[in-house]
């Protein structure tokens, strides 16, 4: 008993009739995100249509990224663009956004394949590159720059959480071909700047043997930089950051960062609105657009 | 005051029977041994000074305290009371001296909290609860609606739904603990027709009370202990009041009303067609420097209303207040202070002590200001005054850093007279101000409120006590429906005056 | 209840649910999407899990108390659910081990704070934290999800029209209003709130009371976990972070007094409603996510102003 | 202070710090690492952020209010101080900027609290989510970083070989424990918090003073902000997420009760310090991060319940 699927023409609320493209990301308070926001900005503006980006105040919480699209399927947006915050907790949305004929369009982070299915649920494109491919890059470079020995930590985001768990594979993956690195120590900073400092600055004063991090994001990792100039190690530990936030290339050049995985943001913001559009206009589009997933060193 | 016929033969049958209770809190033994027998069909009073234990053997026998050592005998069988809830199951009830009532809820829930009539099983059959509520609230001749606030009835309204409550139980021993300190006449009257009742039914009551006449009117027999000591038993018809108040302080008391005149100064205080909408009508009156004003009136006649007006504790919504001949607005409590005026409330608990501070943070509380230089307190003075109002107060606590919850209740009282005394204040409005206190310690505080009026300070005394009124007032005001209904010399003033002013019926009014 | 006791009672609730109708009708001015059918069953379904919850708090709070451990437990309860129903044991019994986890871990709550005579803010805040990583530890970390259709019509079915979520929520509410308001527990929860030590003189059983009453709260909790699984056909370990928060919120919002002994859980059901109301409203005017913080603050204030104003006393 | 006086309060911080001890024991025979100098200081540190924001906390819970605002309050400071140090503001002035941020938010809780009338956990709360969309808004989203030597040395300069954030906390507690404990306006917190009504007809202006502690609260915030922007030399938007719990778990496990009335700054201190020598170990012992958040949990359940076995009273 729902509506008749939404023509992109009939769609209210869309000044000068023009259609209405949602762009739904995990949180804003991520520049990553931020950037994302700025791709689709600015492809918005080149196809002339209304964008509306909307996000959750925390990255983790599924639930309100689900009422947040529910919403905007009830505002009747022409088409959803989504970074899911859970690949699966997604699925039951993108199914309701089916059933009313709005076309989503997956950016960054995939759906969960076996859930769409089993749920019946469809989308349109997937555009993005994988977290776990980011953190075997990762893995690599660290292998490579301390000549496969070394004893290796690692900071993790919060525990449990999805993009986190799948960089972190994929370094364990990479580093485990080698016999002589090891992960001495491995432990939360829940994705902040202010916990990757301290717990950092604690895992130095009982494994002073540390050569390399690997942190799960940039903001860990330059947390992470301030605790190591603290303790007087400036440039004698490699660090690997994610994400590639401007302060994080700051920090290569200068020296104090090694390397950071890219996963440009605001391409894979602008190719989904791009896709959107093509979508609406009734062209045929690619399952699976690839972003390249990049190391700065 | 009705006098109760003694239970003529003396039933022999001891329901509940003390031996050798100790009690010790840190830095106090409240109780050293005491031994008490209550009897079927009397009512044994308990006398005693501030502090000297009354209360904390009472919680003992109610469960609300556990004794350190000594036993106790229910029917000549050894008990051990696990908690209020076993208490009342065993037939012991008791009203406490200090209010125990949920603020939020109804008169009538209160009455039967913890024994709720119930429909089914789990569910309250509020009807049934508010008729059993109102039908003994109306037994007690109280007009007070069962289903209205407790938060909203006045300190004397809740005091009779503290012994609504206690009557519910249908105890076989019944403990009141001060019932009639906030009182009028009017209600206690009522209190001991209910009193005589429960007599009748062969109940044990035990009675405490620091109105020495009204355990002539109702005691059979009286316990005096004396810091947390048994002194004695006696026969009510076989004793006197000075033995009574010899035994409880140790010394005799000359005169229960030392009344000394000072000389009458200047207007201090003068209040002129003050309004509150609702509750003050045209109040008129005027406080000289030296004089002691008695205001009297029944409950809810507005005496504590108007003395928050004037205090600026209640907005006022017309008339004029003269401080020392000049007119004055006072928006507010500090600025009555400011101005030189006090005010010791009648609800220590609620509005004139913050329990959990020591004795010496609340003496001190409204002079914090005046002992401060550039912003830091000086210790010094506080310790001073704090142990000068302790001397002179006699307050009974281990020391100035004592937490005031921890003292009894008519200590805690002197507490907050003590705030007030330490106050450069010239004029002090004093809300029942000995209620609760023992009689050694209201003659002191008589002396003590000569001595302020000696200073040149102007005191109105509230009280519910029409002897206190009488013997210690150069004035008395009645009031009556919110408004002045009779103004007296003390020359002139007699109870039955003091009464038909107050009930609305005679007609001098207020110059 | 009878009119008069009923009128006093939303007389308490009057200006609550002014803020309510005050900011519907802003949003019906604002945007055509608002005031349908359609999305309105749209907010009482996103509004069903906090409200769930907010009952259990609002419970709580009347007693005095405060429990923070609610969005672990959701985590928590969630999860073994979940795993459960994985390993394919029937929906009650599943359903049930949820439940019973909800009311155990509310219940270890109760005895801390009662036996241990933990202050309820710090025993709840040590559960919060040892729940969460039980349930990380219990799961590994990682989601667990995928369950059959008939465990998922309690977020996808309907009853007479309505969905499922809803019809939970407004059973729960009036047993809750019953329970408040008729029963000795309800009678007690105010007593014990309002003047704990007066209510043990008394003879109420204040310790059993407030044990049991973290434990409706935990099984509150439970519930909530529940409906959340089957919305998002999935249980996350790390589902149910600030869920307290909300809960309060809506809880406060809806006139309960933090210092216990007041309140009522129709005004936590309105004020469960505002914040869906203003999230959902939000949303469809596309307003900014950072505005859209500033807003929800801003609204949470003038709505409880508008509340106070109404409740101000004459003096 | 008199010794008598002291033993007294000391006494009621006696179990806090037997746990603290305890704690530390704990750590030094399970690990090398724990008990260096180095690694102290560090944990004095890293214990100095929160310790600044709790006896912020501390003033206002004792005075039978809370702030949940705090960690937004940092938040929104921080980014105030760092973008006009971007802007080359002389670096006093720029201080200055971010601590008055603190105070006149605080001071807006406090209007709201006091004139409006609101509870203080909406209006903090309230406040929390607008503050924290302002910093958003502010920035864009953005961190804020990068600054000379001259800031950093907040964080990273000594002063007689003791870190300045350690002294910086130092010379706060000490000023707090004398203005709680030695003027008028400490005591008049202790007497509002205690009994609100007793205090205003004792001539307490209340409604000043609640408005100055939750002016004081914010300002100690911004002060916060100022030590963890130029610890991290960058201020995030999202900076102080939760700080405000673990805030009033310090002020609760040093003994403040959450009722008001009674407390002390040297619990606080112990609380925080509790709460910083626990994080610090699990990090030494490389604990999983699951068990970590289990262990967190148990062990301020356990801290606080050793401090009420102490202090039980007889009934
Ligand atoms: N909880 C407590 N902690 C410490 N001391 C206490 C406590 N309760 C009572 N006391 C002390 O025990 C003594 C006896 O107090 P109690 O209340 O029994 O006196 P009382 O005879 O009832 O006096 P009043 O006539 O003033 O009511 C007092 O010195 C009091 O300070
Ligand atoms: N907060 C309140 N809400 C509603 N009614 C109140 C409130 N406080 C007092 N009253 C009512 O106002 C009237 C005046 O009470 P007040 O206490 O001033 O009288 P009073 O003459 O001082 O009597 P009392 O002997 O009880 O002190 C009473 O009828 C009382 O029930
Ligand atoms: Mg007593
Ligand atoms: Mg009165």
């Amino acid at each position: 008993n729902r509506t008749e699927p939404t023509s992109a023409a009939s769609v209210a609320g869309a000044t000068a009739g023009k259609p209405t493209v949602a762009l739904v990301v995990k949180t804003l308070n991520n520049p990553f995100f931020l950037d994302m926001q700025k791709g689709a900005e600015e492809a918005a503006r080149r196809f002339g249509v209304n964008l509306v980006v909307q996000a959750a105040d925390r990255e983790i919480d599924v639930e309100r990224q689900m009422q947040i699209i529910e919403n905007l399927i009830e505002r009747k947006v022409a088409a959803l663009c989504i970074t899911p915050s859970g690949s699966r907790e997604i699925v039951p949305v993108i199914v309701k956004a089916n059933q009313v004929g709005i076309p989503v369009v997956i950016v960054d982070t995939r759906a969960d394949e076996k859930a769409l299915v089993a749920a019946g649920g469809k989308i349109a494109t997937f555009i993005g590159s994988d977290n776990y491919d980011g953190g075997k890059l990762a893995g690599a470079f660290v292998a490579e720059k301390l000549g496969g020995k070394g004893h290796l930590a690692v900071l993790e985001g919060i525990p449990g959480h999805e993009t986190g768990d799948a960089r972190l594979r994929g370094f364990r993956e990479a580093v485990a071909k080698f016999p002589g690195l090891k992960i001495v120590v491995s432990q939360p900073a829940n994705w902040e700047r202010d916990q990757g400092f301290n717990v950092f600055q604690n895992m130095l004063q009982s494994n002073p043997t540390v050569t390399a991090l690997f942190a799960c994001n940039d903001l860990m990792a330059l947390g992470a930089i301030e605790a190591i100039a603290s303790a007087g190690k400036a440039g004698k530990i490699v660090v690997v950051g994610f994400d590639a936030q401007p302060e994080a290339r700051a920090a290569i050049t200068k020296g104090t960062m090694s390397a950071t995985v890219a996963q440009f943001a605001s391409r894979m913001g602008s190719t989904a609105v791009e896709n959107a559009v093509k979508l609406l206009a009734g062209e045929k589009i690619a399952d699976f657009t690839p972003v390249a997933i990049e190391l700065i060193k | 005051m009705t006098a109760i016929p003694p239970a003529a033969p003396l039933t022999p049958r001891a329901v509940l029977t003390l031996r050798g209770i100790r009690k010790a809190y840190p830095g106090v033994v409240a109780l050293d041994g005491v031994d008490l027998e209550l009897r079927a069909g009397e009512v044994h009073v308990l006398l005693g000074e501030n502090g000297a234990g009354k209360s904390t053997l009472m919680k003992i026998i109610s469960g609300a305290v556990a004794c350190d050592a000594g036993e106790v005998l229910l029917d000549g069988v050894p008990i051990e009371i696990r908690g209020p809830r076993h208490a009342q199951a065993v037939g012991l009830g008791i009203i406490y001296q200090e209010f125990n009532l949920i603020p939020h809820l109804t008169a009538g829930e209160n009455i039967f909290l913890g024994r709720e009539p119930r429909l089914l099983a789990g569910v309250i059959d509020q009807r049934a609860l508010l008729r059993a509520a109102q039908k003994i609230l109306d037994e007690l001749g109280v007009a007070i609606d069962a289903r209205s606030v407790v938060s909203r009835l006045s300190v004397a309204q809740q005091q009779m739904v503290e012994v609504a409550k206690a009557l519910s139980l249908n105890a076989r021993v019944l403990i009141m603990d001060e019932p009639t300190s906030a009182l009028t006449e009017q209600e206690i009257r009522e209190l001991f027709a209910t009193i005589a009742r429960l007599k009748a039914r062969g109940v044990a009551l035990v009675y405490i009370s620091h109105r020495m006449e009204e355990l002539f009117a109702i005691g059979d027999r009286v316990t005096v202990l004396r810091d947390g000591r048994h002194v004695g038993t006696r026969l009510i018809g076989e004793t006197t009041m000075s033995e009574l108040v010899r035994l409880m302080v140790g010394r005799d008391l000359k005169d229960q009303f030392p009344k000394q005149a000072a000389p009458v100064g200047d207007e201090a205080l003068r209040v002129a067609g003050l309004r509150r909408n609702g509750v003050l009508h045209d109040i008129n009156f005027t406080l000289r420097r030296g004089e002691v004003v008695g205001l009297a009136g029944l409950m809810g006649s507005g005496r504590t209303e108007l003395a928050r007006a004037v205090f600026g504790a209640d907005p006022i919504d017309g008339g004029r207040i003269f401080v020392g001949g000049h007119e004055r607005q006072i928006g507010s409590p500090r600025a009555a202070i400011g101005l030189g005026l006090g005010f010791l409330t009648e609800d220590r608990k609620h509005q004139g002590l913050v329990l959990g501070l020591s004795v010496q943070e609340n003496t001190c509380l409204p002079s914090v200001g005046a002992f401060s230089r550039f912003g830091v307190m000086q210790v010094a003075h506080e310790s001073a005054a704090t142990a000068a109002r302790i001397a002179e107060l006699r307050i009974k606590t281990p020391g100035p850093h004592q937490r005031v919850v921890t003292l009894s209740g008519g200590n805690q009282q002197k507490v907050v007279l003590g705030k007030w005394l330490t106050t450069a204040a010239g004029v002090f409005i004093f809300d029942e101000p000995t209620r609760g206190i023992d009689v050694g310690a209201k003659v002191e505080i008589y002396q003590l409120i000569n001595q302020l009026a000696a200073r040149g300070a102007a005191i109105l005394m509230i009280s519910s006590e029409l002897p206190e009124i009488l013997g210690m007032s150069d004035r008395i005001l009645v009031m009556h429906a919110g408004r002045i209904a009779g103004e007296f010399t003390a020359a002139e003033a007699t109870q039955e005056k003091l009464l038909a002013a107050a009930l609305g019926r005679a007609g001098l009014h207020a110059a | 209840m009878k009119p008069r006791e009923f009128l006093a009672h939303s007389g308490r609730q009057f200006g609550t649910l002014v803020g309510l109708f005050a900011l519907c009708a802003v949003l019906w001015a604002l945007t055509p999407h608002f005031l349908t059918v359609s999305n309105l069953l749209n907010v009482a379904q996103q509004t069903s899990i906090n409200a769930v919850i907010a009952v259990g708090l609002t419970f709580v709070i009347i007693s005095g108390g405060i429990d923070l451990s609610v969005g672990s437990l959701v985590a928590f309860s969630g999860v073994v659910t979940a795993s459960l129903l994985q390993r394919a044991v029937p929906v009650p019994l599943a359903l049930l081990a949820g439940l019973v986890t909800g009311l155990a871990c509310g219940l270890v709550n109760g005895l801390l704070i009662t036996y241990g005579r933990l202050p309820p803010f710090i025993a709840t805040l040590g559960l919060m934290s040892v729940a969460r990583g039980g349930a990380l530890l219990y799961t590994d970390g990682r989601p667990v999800s995928g369950f059959d259709e008939e465990f998922r019509w309690l977020a996808t079915g309907e009853v007479l029209r309505v969905p499922v979520p809803v019809v939970i929520m407004i059973v729960v509410y009036v047993i809750a209003h019953f329970v408040l308001r008729r029963t000795p527990f309800g009678r007690y929860l105010f007593a014990i709130g309002g003047n704990e030590e007066a209510a043990l003189l008394s003879g109420v059983r204040v310790r059993l009371h407030k044990t049991v009453v973290y434990g409706v709260c935990g099984l509150l909790s439970a519930l909530a976990a529940v409906m959340l699984t089957a919305r998002l056909n999935s249980a996350q370990p790390i589902a149910g972070i600030n869920y307290e928060l909300d809960a309060i919120a809506a809880t406060v919002i809806g006139g309960t007094s933090l210092l216990g002994g007041q309140g009522s859980v129709v005004g936590t059901l309105i004020g469960a409603l505002i914040m869906g109301v203003l999230r959902n409203g939000l949303n469809l005017l596309g307003v900014s996510s950072f505005i859209q913080q500033v807003v929800i603050g801003a609204v949470i204030i003038l709505a409880v102003l508008l509340d106070t104003a109404f409740k101000r006393p004459k003096r």
